[in-house]
């Protein structure tokens, strides 16, 4: 029972930080991104490559994993220069796509389709017990971090950028500055998440790190409350969550996978139609379309 | 706001009533299996919902029909606890997670997912929980670990002896692969790859599609203008109705060999039709005999159709489960167990004679056969010498 | 070989632009991205297979009947979901998001209703036309003829008929086109209804040739969206050009590369649209007004 | 007096439209104008190329001596150039107290790195950038309002808002996009209040506003536009018997009509 219940705690944790990561950029920046799979991605593939087969100590890789994430960050920052809205999510769109047929056909590098097996459990991970804590305690750290930031200068500046860019330019600020320094910071998040999920899985494969994966995260955190620290720990419980009860609750089982995306997508029209802010209420993304002058 | 922070604590309590009644039922199970030690319980991860779902739900059939079976006889009772993986690593753990660690399940049939199997198979060494999986092809399985099993054979076999086949007794001296991206795709194709370059053979053209794709016919260009004597297609059953549809369409003119049972399914053989004729496949051999014809009787009178992909794999797992449990005076241990299936030789089960190698890995016969009229005909078993 | 390709990449580009077509033309008056048209896609299929097999009607009036369905689905959904979120003031990413959320439905009961395995109109072996090493079945050049009569179609439509003129100045701005005194809302009900009847269009067109599945709408709008986005939204010419671009590209860069980059080459391309000029190959025009 | 602002030689075309045709405009420290004319005059067009949001076709804006014509509209701003906009632009989700933060925050602490290494040094500055937005509120009447949203705030409150964001962040030279349009007569009070304090503060301020009285009141003296190109300049008793003035007035609003 209990290793059960810290496993549901690890996936949590990791999810937290994913979703905590996320909602920096879309529900505090304004920038919605469907890329964020693969960042994961790219973290947990910085792990099991340095660390899982070139033996590199756990921490580097870690590290290396999240440098990586940052770099493709940048990347993708780099069309917020000029995209706004929906545009800005399809360019993400095609980032993701491109990064998983990395994943998948590089296969000197990755692994390929096969993925990576056989990544050693580093020792602070090596019980579920001891990962449960390590995860939920980065879910902590990092809840906690992006609670600052978003309280911080920093944050009311990317808080402003959400709301009107001309208006912070207005007040002498240089929005695609912001937009791609969160988000940087945000790949970095969720690279930090990937490494943590892949040394705990001990195996990556780019089936994790799918267009619908990134779709489900972003619905979590739409679900859950954008713009707020609690919307999206309530989102990551939902995703985390609602299958393992649907898997109490035992559906027919030539359906039960359907009803569940059934029950996402429901949750999400139902959320923005009768309560734009998340379940948590939080930010919502409103019409602010000025008209570009 | 305020009213909101309401919400999340209870969705926690929710969560939290769901865990204690799985406790409650935990106790209940271990106190029933100590009230009568003839109860044995048994664990399946199986892909029950999701894309993966029509290869995860024919095991759960065929175990439940093997569970049944024992059961009615007398000595023992069999339940199996089935856990939905959704074809998703993360999920397979905590579906095996919660067999090995709230049920305490020695014994666990699965995953089908060769990526799942892969992704559970640490947790169940360091666990010490039996893993037998009843259609897990990838080549990486045979080195997970000690207490890995599994009765299908790897795609390294399935690719060695079908590269041998077809070089030997089909001639074929330069072919193109035509693969479905992903994992099964892949290691299918280098097994096949492996054995047919180290016989003196050459691929010419490796060509990959990716998974739901509905558009080959770029590929298929290309292979028809190619000089090969013959393709090599790895398929599911979606993408082999369209390789067969647009290769005819384009006529290619070119034999295929499908090294996947896609072949067989029935929606390959209805949709494709005649474009099917002609295809040659491998698959492990289908059991002769009387316990087989007695086991498809069965499962047709339970369940209305014929044994599905898997369904007799997963049978014939639980009545070696069982087997292992009897030789241990009835009751069910890892160790036991494990150490039993290393010593199991020419096994006659209802999916084929069934010997496991020290990887755990099967060595079963395979079959080759031919659609024709939109029937399959066998056209030989062989084995890898 | 190459007269193969180049065919191959054509219909691939008349069904990239029959989807491309609809999907624009909803953009076009509603300024959102309408990801719920690859349900419409999969449902035009689904609905004129259990019409034609179920009810018994012929494959023809099936499909006629579909289309007409699927035209009022999309319509359905403006009111049902899109039409209340922007009374509450929803902006283009609410829009969107929400039809994330109705395709995930959409494609699911699918799935439950008529099961995940292929089904076809026309099982068995299609015959096909060969000419100079080129080969090209019926249900191809049906497609291509009605790929070619939609675009021809909407052309009409927009530079002639009153009730394009309508929607160009919906599209300009609703605001405006309010203040004007046009009944904005039937005007994006029809682009609705006729851009969700050519997305059952094309799914039936697709499903005639290679069978439908429950996700086949899905592929099919990803390409659609590259071809929107690529000959800039709105702009007919543009929509043709990139059709034809990402059809050709698709079936001519195997030759160059592995197949296995057919979809990053696509997407690279649209990556490298987006960043040079976001609205494509109408840039200069539209670039202009916004 | 010290010249603040000068530019000339404007050009701006909208496709056809020939909006802005060889302005000239200078503005010394510490003046207040008021800048009139027909819509369409391209009042607006004008702010927008002072302040950077359009680059103009041809032309020079220097801003305290510097060439700023191609500086994007955030590098005037930090150069001391504030402006509203004619649909008043502020932070709706935010609260009221957070949009004046904003104005009031030092740059130096906006980076990720010292929000989050160096909170001691920014909680504290947060003081005393609360307690001078929350003066600043008081003259607004908004003390009460401080936690709420923007966007629960009555149109009027939106719009002192967004002249309080300009004060707060101590723009040398401020424009005010009709600063008085569509505000009920206790709201213009306010509005008025908050413009002396800008005047008390030795900003230069151009004002765009119908509303003579209001002008005659606060204003040095008034500019009037018309055809993309300065007509007059002057006190406004003289502007009224102006002739090429009311030509150009009726004229606009025969286009109009």
């Amino acid at each position: 029972m209990e290793a059960y219940f810290y496993h549901l705690v690890v996936l949590g944790g990791v999810y937290i930080v994913l979703t905590q990561s996320l909602d920096l950029i879309s529900g505090h920046t304004g920038l919605m991104s469907i890329a964020h799979s693969a960042l994961f991605g790219i973290g947990a593939y910085g792990v099991a490559i340095f660390y899982g087969q070139m033996h590199y100590p756990f921490i580097v890789a870690w590290l290396i994993g999240m440098v990586l994430a940052g770099m493709a960050g940048l990347m993708v920052g780099l069309p917020s220069l000029r995209l706004r809205g929906d545009y800005f999510v399809i360019a993400t769109f095609a980032l993701q796509v491109l990064c998983f047929n990395f994943m998948n056909n590089v296969s000197n590098v990755t692994g390929g389709t096969l993925g990576i097996t056989g990544i050693p459990t580093p020792w602070f991970m090596s019980t579920t017990a001891r990962a449960a804590l390590v995860c939920s305690s980065l879910a902590l750290l990092f809840s906690f971090i992006k609670w600052v930031l978003t309280r911080s200068p920093f944050g009311r500046v990317l808080n402003c950028i959400r709301e009107d860019e001309d208006l912070v330019m207005a007040l002498g600020r240089n929005p695609v500055g912001f937009k791609i320094a969160a988000f940087m910071i945000s790949a970095v998040m969720a690279a930090a998440a990937g490494g943590i999920y892949a040394a705990y899985v001990s195996f990556v494969d780019p089936t994790t790190f799918t267009v619908m994966d990134s779709i489900a995260i972003l619905c979590a955190v739409i679900i859950g409350g954008s713009g707020s620290t609690a919307g999206p720990v309530f989102g990551a419980l939902i995703l985390i969550g609602l299958p393992e009860i649907l898997r109490f609750v035992g559906l027919p089982y030539s359906v039960a996978s359907n009803v569940r995306q059934i029950i996402y997508g429901m949750l999400l029209v139902l959320i923005l139609m009768f309560r734009p802010g998340g379940v948590v209420g939080g930010f919502s993304f409103d019409i602010r379309e000025h008209t570009r002058l | 706001m305020r009213r909101c922070a309401v919400l999340p604590a209870l969705f926690l309590i929710v969560i939290m009533v769901i865990a204690g009644c799985s406790n409650q039922q935990e106790q209940k199970k271990s106190e029933r299996s100590k009230a009568t030690v003839k109860e044995l319980l048994i664990g399946a991860v199986l892909p029950l919902t999701g894309d993966a779902a029509p290869w995860g739900i024919p095991p759960k059939k065929g175990a439940q029909l093997a569970a049944d079976e024992i059961s009615q006889k007398g000595n023992l009772k069999i339940k199996i606890d089935f856990q939905d993986t959704t074809c998703q690593p993360a999920r397979g753990i905590s579906a095996f997670r919660q067999l090995a660690d709230v049920y305490k399940i020695p014994v666990v049939m699965g995953a089908v997912c060769s990526s799942v199997t892969l992704a559970i198979a640490p947790v169940a060494e360091k666990e010490r929980v039996v893993l037998i999986s009843p259609a897990s092809t990838s080549p990486k399985i045979s080195s997970a670990g000690d207490y890995i099993f599994r009765v299908v054979p790897s795609d390294a076999l399935r690719g060695r002896i079908f590269a041998r086949y077809l070089f030997k007794k089909k001639g074929l001296r330069k072919v193109a692969i035509l693969y479905i991206n992903n994992e099964g795709g892949v290691g299918n194709r280098d097994s096949f790859k492996n054995e047919f370059t180290s016989l003196g053979g050459k691929v010419v053209l490796e060509e990959a599609y990716p998974p739901q794709s509905r558009d080959l016919r770029a590929q298929l260009t290309k292979i028809k203008n190619s000089n090969v004597d013959g393709v090599i297609a790895v398929s599911y059953p979606d993408d082999t109705i369209l390789i067969m549809k647009q290769a005819a369409e384009l006529k290619v003119g070119k034999p295929f060999f499908y090294q996947t049972e896609a072949v067989e399914d029935p929606s390959v053989l209805k949709q494709a039709g005649a474009a099917a004729n002609g295809a040659i496949y491998i698959l492990p051999a289908p059991a002769e005999g009387e316990a087989a014809r007695a086991f498809a009787q069965a499962y047709e009178k339970r369940y209305g159709t014929k044994p599905e992909l898997f369904a007799a794999e997963a049978y014939d797992i639980i009545h070696l489960v069982v087997k292992a449990a009897e030789a241990n005076g009835g009751r069910l241990e890892a160790e036991k167990v494990r150490d039993y299936l290393y010593t199991v030789k020419s096994y006659h089960g209802v999916s084929g004679i069934i010997s496991f190698d020290s990887n755990g890995d099967v060595i079963k016969p395979m079959a080759i056969k031919i659609i024709e009229n939109g029937k399959p005909r066998l056209l030989e078993i062989v084995g890898l010498e | 070989m190459l007269s193969q390709a180049v065919v191959n990449g054509l219909i691939a580009a008349s069904t990239y632009l029959l989807v491309a077509l609809g999907f624009s033309l909803i953009y076009t008056t509603s300024r959102f991205f309408h990801f719920a048209h690859g349900a419409v896609i999969t449902l035009g299929a689904y609905l004129a297979y259990s019409i034609n097999s179920q009810a018994g009607v012929p494959l023809l009036g099936a499909a006629v009947i579909s289309v007409f369905f699927c035209g009022l689905l999309g319509v359905l959904m403006n009111h049902v979901v899109y039409n209340r979120l922007l009374r509450k003031g929803a902006g283009s990413l609410v829009l969107m998001l929400a039809s994330f959320g109705i395709y995930l439905i959409f494609e699911n009961v699918t799935t439950i209703i008529w099961g995940a395995s292929t089904l076809g109109f026309s099982p068995g072996l299609p015959s096909s036309i060969c000419k100079w090493h080129a080969c090209i079945t019926r249900i191809h050049i049906l497609t291509l003829a009605i790929a070619a009569v939609s675009w021809v179609f909407l052309a009409i439509l927009f530079a002639r008929s009153r009730h394009g003129l309508l929607m160009r100045a919906v599209a300009e701005s609703r605001e405006l086109a309010t203040a004007y005194g046009i009944k904005t809302h039937e005007i994006v009900d029809a682009s609705f209804f006729i851009g969700s009847a050519f997305a059952g269009l094309a799914g039936i067109l697709m499903a005639a040739d290679v069978g439908m599945t429950p996700t086949m709408g899905l592929h099919a709008l990803m390409m659609g969206v590259v071809v929107a986005i690529v000959g800039g939204i709105g702009s007919l010419r543009g929509l043709l050009l990139a059709s034809l671009l990402v059809g050709l590209v698709r079936h001519l860069s195997i030759f160059v590369v592995g197949s296995q980059w057919q979809d990053s080459i696509v997407f690279a391309l649209l990556l490298v649209v987006l960043l040079k000029s976001p609205w494509g190959f109408a840039s200069d025009a539209a670039a202009q007004e916004v | 007096m010290q010249v603040l602002l000068s530019a000339s030689g404007i050009f701006k075309n909208f496709g056809r439209a020939e909006v802005l045709r060889g302005l000239q405009i200078e503005v010394k420290r510490g003046e207040t104008i008021g800048l009139m004319g027909p819509n369409g005059a391209g009042k607006t067009t004008l702010f927008n190329v002072i302040s950077g949001f359009i680059l103009p076709d041809r032309g020079k804006v220097h801003f305290l001596g510097r060439d700023i014509t191609s500086d994007p509209p955030y590098k005037r701003a930090r150069s001391g150039i504030y402006r509203t906009f004619q649909r008043v632009r502020i932070a709706e989700q935010m609260t009221i107290m957070d949009n004046l933060l904003l104005a009031f925050q030092d740059r130096a602490y906006e980076r990720p790195m010292s929000a989050l290494c160096r909170i001691r040094d920014w909680l504290a500055l947060e003081h005393t950038w609360r307690r001078r937005a929350f003066e600043l509120l008081k003259e607004m009447n908004l003390e009460s309002e401080k936690g709420r949203l923007a966007r629960d705030l009555s149109y009027g409150q939106q719009k002192l808002l967004s002249l309080a964001l300009g004060i707060a962040s101590d723009a040398k030279l401020m424009l005010l996009d009709e600063p008085l349009a569509g505000l009920s007569s206790s709201m213009v009070d306010r509005a008025i209040n908050l413009i002396k304090i800008m005047v008390r503060k030795r900003s230069s301020i151009i004002i765009i506003e119908h509303n003579t009285s209001f002008l005659e009141q606060m204003c040095d003296y008034v500019l009037f536009m018309a055809q993309g190109q300065i007509l007059y300049q002057g006190n406004l008793q003289e502007l009224r018997e102006h002739p090429g003035v009311l030509r150009s007035y009726l004229g606009g609003q025969m286009e109009l009509a």
